[in-house]
């Protein structure tokens, strides 16, 4: 399992080889990527922040990757988190799994993805040009870390 | 002196001169602290009360703000999280 | 969308930035990406050897891809698939999606590579320290492939 | 003359021969071809028994059986799939 927040802006492809790479006894891969989208919910969100807790972020990712290791028998999780001020087009939020069973993969990086949503100790802001914004889990956010948690994802 | 954090939306209305404070004797568990702040900056208490606020206690969830702290203990204030 | 079949080795992660490239109005990414294992079902597999029937093939997984697209409403979807002799490490097939939400570019990748097993108009075969065997789908793949018709994936 | 193609497992068993064939008369729809290839090779006549085979006729899925076929046609004989 690796669990990192970076700083900089990293590239998820080149990421994603380097932790398949050398595999050959895990047949399937399946990774996420969460991009700064150039435009949200009609705002024109020029820029994203995120901040986070150092050393309780990280830990705190880890538990979670740590439960959804367990319960889908997946021990190949590497999850990457941006922080700081964040451009469109850059990537946010790297999950990626490797396992020898696609169902496995599949439902380790959906429902990490849903937890980390919820329960990743990070804070997102939106700055455009009406100002700032704190972004919270939306309804459907914490509807779909509930069903995640009862192995309906 | 303990150390308080704020982050997300609170960390946009905490004054710098939180981040290290000395407390007075009274204040001696963590909901003690939270009021302690809320009385200290009104507009950060305010901001506590319109979301639900978690409290973390030397980097560990603290479930019960009874818990007692002591110098040199770092707090920290969380608003609900947004990661992903 | 875009559907490839490649007789040749090919980079899946490359392959997934190209098709995710300044593409900064789709916030989420999901890709799979199937490799020639090393040991498959307890067989030392030296060599998986795909065949295809040029032109229809092709056209038989398109079409999977449009179903899956239009159900998913998830266009942009991307699909390579190698044939001819592979070794093991290299890839076998790439599905990716890109979509503003992520529910539904994991339905389309998920779904999509669920259809791929059973209907995609391909034959592989093992070769291996006991001679040769052609590889039919198990019937785990009808029942996955059952369910993501009926909406259950 | 047709064109006939056998993938997977049967293209194991067919021989080359079979590539481009020229027809008997009374061979006038699919499933007066597949009799005649089981009947001409045996081998792969069992083949196909043996597994579910699927007919495309001019790179279209052939539903019908009943369905003529014609000089230049190319006929495609299917086991069961196994892509991804």
């Amino acid at each position: 399992m690796q669990i990192r927040i970076v700083q900089q802006s990293f590239d998820p492809q080149a990421e994603v080889a380097a932790f398949a790479k050398g595999r050959d006894d895990a047949g399937a891969l399946v990774s996420f990527v969460g991009t700064c989208r150039a435009a949200t919910d009609g705002m024109d969100a020029r820029e994203l922040r995120i901040d986070h807790y150092p050393g309780f972020s990280e830990k705190e990712i880890a538990r979670l990757a740590g439960e959804v290791s367990a319960r889908f028998d997946c021990p190949d999780l590497l999850v990457v988190h941006r922080v700081g001020a964040i451009l469109p087009g850059e990537a946010i939020v790297l999950v990626a799994a490797l396992s020898t069973h696609r169902a496995n993969a599949f439902d380790a990086v959906r429902v990490l993805m849903d937890y980390l949503k919820t329960d990743a100790p990070l804070w997102k802001k939106e700055s455009g040009p009406q100002g700032g914004r704190w972004i919270e889990p939306r309804a459907e956010d914490h509807v779909r870390r509930a069903q995640a948690e009862k192995g309906m994802a | 002196m303990v150390r308080l954090v704020f982050l997300g939306k609170l960390g946009d209305v905490a004054p710098a001169s939180l981040g290290e404070v000395s407390l007075p004797g009274e204040v001696r568990t963590l909901f003690d602290l939270k009021s302690w702040v809320a009385r200290q900056q009104p507009l950060l208490g305010r901001a506590m009360e319109a979301t639900p606020t978690r409290l973390i206690l030397n980097q560990a969830v603290a479930h019960d703000l009874a818990a007692p702290i002591a110098d040199g203990d770092e707090i920290a204030f969380l608003p609900p999280m947004s990661g992903g």
